[in-house]
Protein backbone atom coordinates (compact mmCIF):
# COMPACT_ATOMS: atom_id res chain seq x y z
CA UNK A 1 0.00 0.00 0.00
CA UNK A 2 1.44 3.25 -0.81
CA UNK A 3 0.06 6.84 -0.88
CA UNK A 4 1.85 9.94 -2.79
CA UNK A 5 1.14 13.57 -2.59
CA UNK A 6 2.85 15.56 -5.18
CA UNK A 7 2.65 18.98 -7.31
CA UNK A 8 3.96 17.34 -9.95
CA UNK A 9 2.36 14.91 -12.79
CA UNK A 10 2.52 11.37 -12.20
CA UNK A 11 2.55 8.71 -15.34
CA UNK A 12 -0.12 6.37 -15.63
CA UNK A 13 1.13 3.48 -17.39
CA UNK A 14 4.61 3.04 -15.19
CA UNK A 15 2.78 3.22 -12.07
CA UNK A 16 -0.14 0.84 -13.30
CA UNK A 17 3.01 -1.35 -15.03
CA UNK A 18 4.28 -1.46 -11.50
CA UNK A 19 1.52 -2.46 -9.58
CA UNK A 20 1.09 -5.23 -11.99
CA UNK A 21 4.45 -6.64 -12.63
CA UNK A 22 4.83 -6.86 -8.94
CA UNK A 23 3.64 -10.07 -8.34
CA UNK A 24 2.62 -13.19 -10.76
CA UNK A 25 -0.35 -13.99 -8.31
CA UNK A 26 -1.66 -10.70 -9.52
CA UNK A 27 -4.77 -10.79 -12.13
CA UNK A 28 -6.34 -7.90 -12.24
CA UNK A 29 -5.85 -4.50 -11.74
CA UNK A 30 -8.27 -1.44 -11.47
CA UNK A 31 -8.15 1.80 -11.84
CA UNK A 32 -9.43 5.36 -11.72
CA UNK A 33 -7.90 8.55 -13.27
CA UNK A 34 -9.65 11.70 -12.26
CA UNK A 35 -8.65 14.86 -14.11
CA UNK A 36 -9.81 18.26 -14.25
CA UNK A 37 -12.71 19.53 -16.76
CA UNK A 38 -12.62 22.57 -18.60
CA UNK A 39 -16.19 23.69 -17.59
CA UNK A 40 -18.07 22.80 -13.88
CA UNK A 41 -21.59 24.15 -12.91
CA UNK A 42 -22.22 25.76 -16.50
CA UNK A 43 -18.58 28.24 -16.31
CA UNK A 44 -15.38 27.47 -17.93
CA UNK A 45 -12.83 26.40 -15.59
CA UNK A 46 -9.63 28.35 -16.58
CA UNK A 47 -7.65 26.46 -13.60
CA UNK A 48 -8.21 24.23 -10.34
CA UNK A 49 -5.97 24.60 -7.24
CA UNK A 50 -5.74 22.11 -4.73
CA UNK A 51 -4.93 22.73 -1.09
CA UNK A 52 -4.29 19.98 1.63
CA UNK A 53 -3.74 19.69 5.04
CA UNK A 54 -0.40 17.68 5.01
CA UNK A 55 0.37 15.10 7.65
CA UNK A 56 -3.32 14.84 8.19
CA UNK A 57 -3.82 14.12 4.27
CA UNK A 58 -1.49 11.14 4.54
CA UNK A 59 -2.91 9.51 7.49
CA UNK A 60 -6.23 9.67 6.09
CA UNK A 61 -5.65 8.00 2.78
CA UNK A 62 -3.71 5.31 4.59
CA UNK A 63 -6.72 4.76 7.01
CA UNK A 64 -8.56 4.28 3.64
CA UNK A 65 -6.27 2.04 1.95
CA UNK A 66 -6.03 -0.21 5.33
CA UNK A 67 -9.60 -0.43 5.80
CA UNK A 68 -9.94 -1.31 2.00
CA UNK A 69 -7.28 -3.62 2.81
CA UNK A 70 -9.18 -5.39 5.56
CA UNK A 71 -13.17 -5.51 3.39
CA UNK A 72 -11.38 -7.13 0.32
CA UNK A 73 -9.23 -9.35 -1.01
CA UNK A 74 -6.34 -7.53 -2.53
CA UNK A 75 -2.63 -7.25 -3.07
CA UNK A 76 -1.56 -3.71 -3.16
CA UNK A 77 -2.94 -0.44 -3.78
CA UNK A 78 -1.88 2.76 -4.47
CA UNK A 79 -2.90 6.61 -4.35
CA UNK A 80 -1.15 9.47 -5.96
CA UNK A 81 -3.27 12.18 -5.31
CA UNK A 82 -1.57 16.23 -6.78
CA UNK A 83 -1.68 19.89 -5.42
CA UNK A 84 -1.26 22.94 -6.35
CA UNK A 85 -2.40 24.74 -9.67
CA UNK A 86 -3.74 22.62 -12.39
CA UNK A 87 -5.17 22.86 -15.86
CA UNK A 88 -8.59 21.03 -17.49
CA UNK A 89 -7.41 17.51 -19.08
CA UNK A 90 -4.50 17.72 -16.19
CA UNK A 91 -4.30 14.68 -14.22
CA UNK A 92 -5.66 14.26 -10.37
CA UNK A 93 -5.55 11.67 -8.82
CA UNK A 94 -4.68 7.68 -8.80
CA UNK A 95 -6.32 5.15 -7.50
CA UNK A 96 -5.12 1.90 -8.33
CA UNK A 97 -5.25 -1.93 -6.85
CA UNK A 98 -4.61 -4.74 -7.68
CA UNK A 99 -5.84 -8.57 -6.61
CA UNK A 100 -6.05 -11.94 -7.89
CA UNK A 101 -9.52 -11.66 -8.95
CA UNK A 102 -11.96 -8.50 -10.35
CA UNK A 103 -14.69 -8.24 -8.43
CA UNK A 104 -12.42 -7.42 -5.11
CA UNK A 105 -10.46 -5.30 -6.70
CA UNK A 106 -12.85 -3.17 -8.51
CA UNK A 107 -15.11 -2.63 -5.29
CA UNK A 108 -11.99 -1.81 -3.21
CA UNK A 109 -10.81 0.83 -6.21
CA UNK A 110 -14.37 2.56 -5.64
CA UNK A 111 -13.93 1.85 -2.25
CA UNK A 112 -11.26 4.09 -1.70
CA UNK A 113 -12.31 6.58 -4.21
CA UNK A 114 -15.69 7.25 -2.52
CA UNK A 115 -14.16 7.55 1.10
CA UNK A 116 -11.22 9.92 -0.75
CA UNK A 117 -14.03 12.13 -2.03
CA UNK A 118 -15.32 12.50 1.64
CA UNK A 119 -12.62 12.27 4.35
CA UNK A 120 -9.30 12.84 2.65
CA UNK A 121 -8.85 16.73 3.83
CA UNK A 122 -8.28 18.32 0.12
CA UNK A 123 -10.09 21.60 -0.94
CA UNK A 124 -10.43 22.47 -4.60
CA UNK A 125 -10.35 26.51 -5.50
CA UNK A 126 -11.41 27.24 -8.97
CA UNK A 127 -10.66 30.10 -11.52
CA UNK A 128 -13.62 30.51 -13.56
CA UNK A 129 -14.04 33.18 -16.26
CA UNK A 130 -16.21 34.89 -14.00
CA UNK A 131 -12.96 34.67 -10.95
CA UNK A 132 -12.64 32.75 -8.13
CA UNK A 133 -14.45 30.11 -5.93
CA UNK A 134 -14.38 27.18 -3.69
CA UNK A 135 -15.90 24.30 -4.85
CA UNK A 136 -18.80 22.88 -2.86
CA UNK A 137 -19.27 19.75 -1.15
CA UNK A 138 -21.64 17.28 -2.67
CA UNK A 139 -24.15 15.69 -1.26
CA UNK A 140 -24.27 12.66 -4.24
CA UNK A 141 -20.28 12.10 -2.67
CA UNK A 142 -21.78 11.31 1.46
CA UNK A 143 -24.27 9.68 -0.33
CA UNK A 144 -21.46 7.15 -2.05
CA UNK A 145 -19.73 6.85 0.63
CA UNK A 146 -22.49 5.98 2.81
CA UNK A 147 -23.36 2.65 0.93
CA UNK A 148 -20.62 1.30 2.25
CA UNK A 149 -21.75 1.47 5.46
CA UNK A 150 -24.32 0.07 4.57
CA UNK A 151 -23.24 -3.18 3.52
CA UNK A 152 -21.18 -5.76 4.89
CA UNK A 153 -18.65 -6.56 1.69
CA UNK B 1 -3.63 26.00 28.52
CA UNK B 2 -1.92 26.31 24.98
CA UNK B 3 -3.12 24.92 21.55
CA UNK B 4 -2.61 25.43 17.51
CA UNK B 5 -4.90 26.23 15.51
CA UNK B 6 -5.32 25.49 11.80
CA UNK B 7 -7.33 26.75 9.16
CA UNK B 8 -7.92 25.78 5.87
CA UNK B 9 -9.62 26.84 2.20
CA UNK B 10 -12.27 29.13 2.62
CA UNK B 11 -12.30 29.31 6.37
CA UNK B 12 -8.79 30.27 6.01
CA UNK B 13 -9.55 33.21 3.56
CA UNK B 14 -12.26 34.72 5.97
CA UNK B 15 -10.15 34.74 8.95
CA UNK B 16 -6.88 35.70 7.65
CA UNK B 17 -5.03 33.27 9.66
CA UNK B 18 -3.46 29.64 8.79
CA UNK B 19 -2.28 28.81 11.89
CA UNK B 20 -2.07 30.45 15.39
CA UNK B 21 -1.05 29.80 18.77
CA UNK B 22 -4.10 30.36 21.56
CA UNK B 23 -3.73 30.12 24.99
CA UNK B 24 -6.94 28.98 26.23
CA UNK B 25 -8.61 29.50 29.39
CA UNK B 26 -9.28 26.52 31.01
CA UNK B 27 -12.69 26.52 30.67
CA UNK B 28 -12.52 26.15 26.52
CA UNK B 29 -12.63 22.42 26.46
CA UNK B 30 -14.18 20.76 23.89
CA UNK B 31 -14.42 21.79 19.98
CA UNK B 32 -17.86 23.63 20.59
CA UNK B 33 -16.38 25.44 23.46
CA UNK B 34 -13.87 26.35 21.27
CA UNK B 35 -15.94 27.54 18.30
CA UNK B 36 -17.52 29.96 20.69
CA UNK B 37 -14.97 31.30 21.90
CA UNK B 38 -13.55 32.26 18.53
CA UNK B 39 -16.50 33.52 17.09
CA UNK B 40 -16.40 36.49 19.71
CA UNK B 41 -13.59 37.98 18.12
CA UNK B 42 -15.48 39.47 14.90
CA UNK B 43 -17.77 39.70 12.63
CA UNK B 44 -16.27 36.97 10.15
CA UNK B 45 -15.33 35.03 13.05
CA UNK B 46 -19.14 34.67 14.16
CA UNK B 47 -20.62 34.35 10.25
CA UNK B 48 -17.86 30.79 10.50
CA UNK B 49 -18.16 30.07 14.21
CA UNK B 50 -21.74 30.40 15.31
CA UNK B 51 -22.71 27.51 14.15
CA UNK B 52 -24.72 28.70 10.84
CA UNK B 53 -22.15 27.19 8.59
CA UNK B 54 -20.71 23.53 8.44
CA UNK B 55 -17.32 23.81 9.67
CA UNK B 56 -15.04 20.72 10.15
CA UNK B 57 -13.06 20.07 13.11
CA UNK B 58 -9.61 17.30 13.76
CA UNK B 59 -7.52 17.35 16.21
CA UNK B 60 -4.00 16.00 16.12
CA UNK B 61 -4.99 15.03 12.19
CA UNK B 62 -8.06 12.99 12.72
CA UNK B 63 -11.56 13.93 12.17
CA UNK B 64 -13.54 14.96 15.12
CA UNK B 65 -16.87 15.81 16.04
CA UNK B 66 -17.93 19.01 17.85
CA UNK B 67 -18.15 17.27 21.49
CA UNK B 68 -14.56 16.16 21.44
CA UNK B 69 -12.42 17.31 24.15
CA UNK B 70 -9.85 19.60 23.57
CA UNK B 71 -6.12 19.61 25.93
CA UNK B 72 -3.06 21.29 25.96
CA UNK B 73 -0.86 20.76 23.58
CA UNK B 74 -3.71 19.36 21.04
CA UNK B 75 -3.69 20.49 16.78
CA UNK B 76 -7.19 21.75 16.47
CA UNK B 77 -7.99 22.51 12.57
CA UNK B 78 -10.65 23.68 11.18
CA UNK B 79 -11.76 23.50 7.38
CA UNK B 80 -15.25 23.11 5.15
CA UNK B 81 -16.18 20.07 3.96
CA UNK B 82 -13.60 18.29 1.75
CA UNK B 83 -13.97 18.41 -2.21
CA UNK B 84 -10.62 15.97 -3.16
CA UNK B 85 -10.13 13.24 -5.41
CA UNK C 1 -16.69 2.99 -28.42
CA UNK C 2 -13.60 1.02 -29.81
CA UNK C 3 -12.55 -2.76 -29.55
CA UNK C 4 -9.47 -4.44 -30.31
CA UNK C 5 -8.67 -8.43 -30.68
CA UNK C 6 -4.85 -8.59 -31.15
CA UNK C 7 -1.89 -11.05 -30.85
CA UNK C 8 0.08 -7.90 -30.15
CA UNK C 9 0.88 -6.60 -26.37
CA UNK C 10 -0.51 -3.09 -25.90
CA UNK C 11 0.73 -0.02 -24.54
CA UNK C 12 -1.59 0.50 -20.96
CA UNK C 13 -0.32 3.68 -20.44
CA UNK C 14 -0.79 5.33 -24.13
CA UNK C 15 -4.37 3.86 -24.56
CA UNK C 16 -5.48 5.47 -21.12
CA UNK C 17 -4.02 8.27 -22.29
CA UNK C 18 -5.65 8.49 -25.20
CA UNK C 19 -8.97 8.00 -24.08
CA UNK C 20 -8.44 10.47 -21.18
CA UNK C 21 -6.96 13.40 -23.55
CA UNK C 22 -9.75 12.93 -26.26
CA UNK C 23 -11.96 15.63 -24.24
CA UNK C 24 -11.56 17.99 -21.68
CA UNK C 25 -15.52 17.19 -20.64
CA UNK C 26 -14.11 13.67 -19.41
CA UNK C 27 -13.17 13.91 -15.58
CA UNK C 28 -13.00 10.23 -14.33
CA UNK C 29 -11.08 7.17 -16.34
CA UNK C 30 -12.05 3.37 -14.74
CA UNK C 31 -9.98 0.99 -16.13
CA UNK C 32 -9.06 -3.02 -15.35
CA UNK C 33 -6.29 -4.83 -17.09
CA UNK C 34 -6.55 -8.14 -16.41
CA UNK C 35 -2.80 -10.92 -16.34
CA UNK C 36 -1.80 -14.25 -16.81
CA UNK C 37 -1.55 -15.27 -13.01
CA UNK C 38 1.40 -18.06 -12.75
CA UNK C 39 -0.94 -20.19 -10.76
CA UNK C 40 -4.19 -21.63 -11.62
CA UNK C 41 -6.55 -24.18 -9.23
CA UNK C 42 -3.72 -24.96 -7.45
CA UNK C 43 -0.75 -25.98 -10.67
CA UNK C 44 1.78 -23.75 -12.29
CA UNK C 45 1.12 -21.91 -15.20
CA UNK C 46 3.47 -22.27 -18.06
CA UNK C 47 1.21 -20.67 -20.97
CA UNK C 48 -2.11 -19.38 -21.46
CA UNK C 49 -3.23 -19.65 -25.25
CA UNK C 50 -6.15 -18.14 -25.97
CA UNK C 51 -9.09 -19.17 -29.03
CA UNK C 52 -11.54 -16.87 -29.99
CA UNK C 53 -14.13 -17.03 -32.86
CA UNK C 54 -13.47 -14.01 -35.12
CA UNK C 55 -16.21 -11.44 -36.62
CA UNK C 56 -18.48 -13.04 -33.51
CA UNK C 57 -16.25 -11.84 -31.12
CA UNK C 58 -15.71 -8.19 -32.33
CA UNK C 59 -19.82 -8.19 -32.75
CA UNK C 60 -19.85 -9.40 -29.20
CA UNK C 61 -18.04 -6.87 -27.78
CA UNK C 62 -19.50 -3.80 -29.67
CA UNK C 63 -22.52 -5.32 -28.29
CA UNK C 64 -21.41 -5.28 -24.90
CA UNK C 65 -20.42 -1.34 -25.12
CA UNK C 66 -23.46 -0.17 -26.68
CA UNK C 67 -25.39 -1.81 -23.72
CA UNK C 68 -23.22 0.14 -21.18
CA UNK C 69 -23.76 3.18 -23.09
CA UNK C 70 -27.46 2.89 -23.02
CA UNK C 71 -27.18 1.85 -19.14
CA UNK C 72 -24.71 4.49 -17.94
CA UNK C 73 -23.35 8.08 -19.15
CA UNK C 74 -20.16 7.48 -20.31
CA UNK C 75 -18.10 9.66 -22.92
CA UNK C 76 -16.35 6.55 -24.61
CA UNK C 77 -14.80 3.11 -23.91
CA UNK C 78 -12.10 0.76 -25.24
CA UNK C 79 -11.76 -3.06 -24.94
CA UNK C 80 -8.53 -4.69 -25.90
CA UNK C 81 -8.19 -7.99 -26.11
CA UNK C 82 -5.55 -9.98 -26.97
CA UNK C 83 -4.98 -13.73 -28.07
CA UNK C 84 -2.74 -16.08 -29.01
CA UNK C 85 -0.18 -17.80 -26.48
CA UNK C 86 0.87 -15.65 -23.43
CA UNK C 87 3.13 -15.92 -20.50
CA UNK C 88 2.24 -15.11 -17.01
CA UNK C 89 2.48 -11.75 -15.87
CA UNK C 90 1.28 -10.82 -19.69
CA UNK C 91 -1.72 -8.55 -20.16
CA UNK C 92 -4.62 -10.06 -21.76
CA UNK C 93 -7.01 -7.70 -21.62
CA UNK C 94 -8.04 -4.08 -20.96
CA UNK C 95 -11.39 -2.46 -20.80
CA UNK C 96 -11.42 1.39 -20.01
CA UNK C 97 -14.04 3.89 -19.74
CA UNK C 98 -14.55 7.58 -19.94
CA UNK C 99 -17.18 9.98 -18.46
CA UNK C 100 -17.67 13.05 -16.57
CA UNK C 101 -18.17 11.08 -13.11
CA UNK C 102 -16.51 8.62 -11.50
CA UNK C 103 -19.62 6.37 -10.42
CA UNK C 104 -21.26 5.96 -13.83
CA UNK C 105 -17.59 4.76 -14.87
CA UNK C 106 -16.81 2.63 -12.66
CA UNK C 107 -20.36 0.94 -13.07
CA UNK C 108 -20.24 0.27 -16.70
CA UNK C 109 -16.36 -0.72 -16.57
CA UNK C 110 -17.45 -3.81 -14.27
CA UNK C 111 -20.93 -4.37 -16.45
CA UNK C 112 -18.26 -4.31 -19.66
CA UNK C 113 -15.98 -6.86 -18.03
CA UNK C 114 -18.69 -9.16 -16.42
CA UNK C 115 -20.42 -9.77 -19.64
CA UNK C 116 -17.51 -9.98 -21.74
CA UNK C 117 -16.48 -12.70 -19.36
CA UNK C 118 -20.05 -14.74 -20.33
CA UNK C 119 -20.84 -13.32 -23.39
CA UNK C 120 -18.02 -13.10 -25.78
CA UNK C 121 -16.33 -16.12 -27.68
CA UNK C 122 -13.19 -16.26 -25.88
CA UNK C 123 -11.38 -19.77 -24.52
CA UNK C 124 -8.69 -20.02 -22.62
CA UNK C 125 -6.17 -23.55 -22.92
CA UNK C 126 -3.47 -23.70 -19.88
CA UNK C 127 -0.21 -25.30 -20.19
CA UNK C 128 0.57 -26.72 -17.20
CA UNK C 129 3.05 -28.29 -14.96
CA UNK C 130 0.80 -31.81 -15.91
CA UNK C 131 0.13 -30.78 -19.43
CA UNK C 132 -2.64 -28.88 -21.15
CA UNK C 133 -6.30 -28.33 -20.34
CA UNK C 134 -9.27 -25.82 -20.92
CA UNK C 135 -10.40 -23.81 -18.66
CA UNK C 136 -13.55 -24.25 -17.34
CA UNK C 137 -16.30 -21.33 -17.23
CA UNK C 138 -17.00 -20.34 -13.14
CA UNK C 139 -20.28 -20.08 -12.07
CA UNK C 140 -19.32 -16.83 -10.09
CA UNK C 141 -18.92 -15.35 -13.53
CA UNK C 142 -22.41 -16.11 -14.22
CA UNK C 143 -23.26 -14.61 -11.15
CA UNK C 144 -21.24 -11.59 -11.46
CA UNK C 145 -23.29 -11.19 -15.26
CA UNK C 146 -27.05 -12.24 -13.33
CA UNK C 147 -26.33 -8.98 -10.95
CA UNK C 148 -27.08 -6.68 -13.75
CA UNK C 149 -30.10 -8.20 -15.35
CA UNK C 150 -31.59 -7.77 -11.93
CA UNK C 151 -31.35 -4.30 -11.50
CA UNK C 152 -32.49 -1.44 -13.45
CA UNK C 153 -28.97 0.61 -13.81
CA UNK D 1 -30.10 -27.62 -47.08
CA UNK D 2 -26.40 -26.29 -47.28
CA UNK D 3 -24.92 -24.63 -44.01
CA UNK D 4 -21.53 -24.04 -42.86
CA UNK D 5 -20.56 -25.94 -39.23
CA UNK D 6 -17.36 -24.40 -37.07
CA UNK D 7 -16.20 -26.14 -33.77
CA UNK D 8 -14.18 -24.34 -31.34
CA UNK D 9 -12.01 -25.23 -27.78
CA UNK D 10 -12.35 -28.74 -26.55
CA UNK D 11 -14.92 -29.34 -29.15
CA UNK D 12 -13.01 -28.81 -31.89
CA UNK D 13 -10.17 -30.94 -30.51
CA UNK D 14 -12.45 -33.98 -29.76
CA UNK D 15 -14.34 -33.61 -33.37
CA UNK D 16 -11.27 -32.98 -35.26
CA UNK D 17 -12.60 -30.33 -37.39
CA UNK D 18 -12.56 -26.62 -37.14
CA UNK D 19 -15.23 -25.80 -39.89
CA UNK D 20 -17.25 -28.03 -42.33
CA UNK D 21 -19.60 -27.65 -44.94
CA UNK D 22 -23.34 -29.92 -44.44
CA UNK D 23 -25.57 -30.57 -46.92
CA UNK D 24 -28.77 -31.67 -44.19
CA UNK D 25 -31.51 -33.46 -44.33
CA UNK D 26 -34.93 -31.31 -44.85
CA UNK D 27 -36.02 -32.49 -41.39
CA UNK D 28 -32.95 -30.72 -39.70
CA UNK D 29 -34.17 -27.88 -38.99
CA UNK D 30 -32.93 -26.67 -35.41
CA UNK D 31 -30.17 -26.28 -32.99
CA UNK D 32 -31.65 -29.49 -30.90
CA UNK D 33 -32.27 -31.49 -34.35
CA UNK D 34 -28.83 -31.03 -35.92
CA UNK D 35 -27.21 -31.68 -32.72
CA UNK D 36 -28.74 -34.91 -32.34
CA UNK D 37 -27.96 -35.49 -36.26
CA UNK D 38 -24.17 -34.96 -35.53
CA UNK D 39 -24.57 -37.56 -32.33
CA UNK D 40 -24.56 -40.33 -35.04
CA UNK D 41 -21.81 -39.88 -36.36
CA UNK D 42 -19.76 -42.01 -33.40
CA UNK D 43 -19.00 -41.99 -30.29
CA UNK D 44 -16.91 -38.92 -29.57
CA UNK D 45 -19.56 -37.06 -31.37
CA UNK D 46 -22.50 -38.71 -29.32
CA UNK D 47 -20.56 -37.48 -26.28
CA UNK D 48 -20.82 -34.07 -27.51
CA UNK D 49 -23.80 -34.10 -28.41
CA UNK D 50 -26.05 -35.87 -26.69
CA UNK D 51 -27.10 -33.49 -24.62
CA UNK D 52 -24.75 -34.60 -21.29
CA UNK D 53 -21.93 -32.13 -21.72
CA UNK D 54 -23.08 -28.14 -22.03
CA UNK D 55 -22.72 -26.91 -26.03
CA UNK D 56 -23.13 -23.68 -26.64
CA UNK D 57 -24.43 -22.43 -30.42
CA UNK D 58 -24.27 -19.46 -32.38
CA UNK D 59 -25.85 -19.21 -35.68
CA UNK D 60 -24.30 -16.51 -37.99
CA UNK D 61 -22.21 -15.22 -34.60
CA UNK D 62 -25.41 -14.53 -32.36
CA UNK D 63 -25.81 -16.78 -29.20
CA UNK D 64 -28.78 -18.64 -29.67
CA UNK D 65 -30.62 -21.58 -27.35
CA UNK D 66 -31.18 -25.44 -28.81
CA UNK D 67 -34.45 -24.33 -29.93
CA UNK D 68 -33.65 -21.72 -32.57
CA UNK D 69 -34.56 -22.17 -35.97
CA UNK D 70 -31.63 -23.00 -39.09
CA UNK D 71 -32.05 -22.46 -42.63
CA UNK D 72 -29.87 -22.83 -45.63
CA UNK D 73 -26.64 -20.62 -45.73
CA UNK D 74 -26.61 -20.08 -41.65
CA UNK D 75 -22.91 -20.34 -39.96
CA UNK D 76 -23.56 -22.41 -37.33
CA UNK D 77 -21.01 -22.77 -34.34
CA UNK D 78 -20.55 -24.88 -31.32
CA UNK D 79 -18.59 -23.91 -28.32
CA UNK D 80 -17.84 -24.58 -24.74
CA UNK D 81 -18.74 -22.04 -22.47
CA UNK D 82 -16.81 -18.90 -22.68
CA UNK D 83 -13.64 -18.37 -20.86
CA UNK D 84 -11.98 -15.46 -21.94
CA UNK D 85 -11.08 -12.10 -20.24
Amino acid sequence: MSVKIQIEDFDLGLELSKLRLASPSIGAVVSFVGQVRDVNDGDTINTLTLEHYPIMTEKALVAIESEAKTRWNIIDSLIIHRVGTLQPCDQIVLVAVSGAHRGEAFHACEFIMDYLKTSAPFWKKEATEHGERWVEAKLSDDAAKTRWLNQLK
Amino acid sequence: MNIKVLYFARIKEAVNYSTEDIDLPSDITTVTALKNYLSLRGDNWANLFNGKQVVRAAINHALVDDLAAIKTGDEVAFFPPVTGG
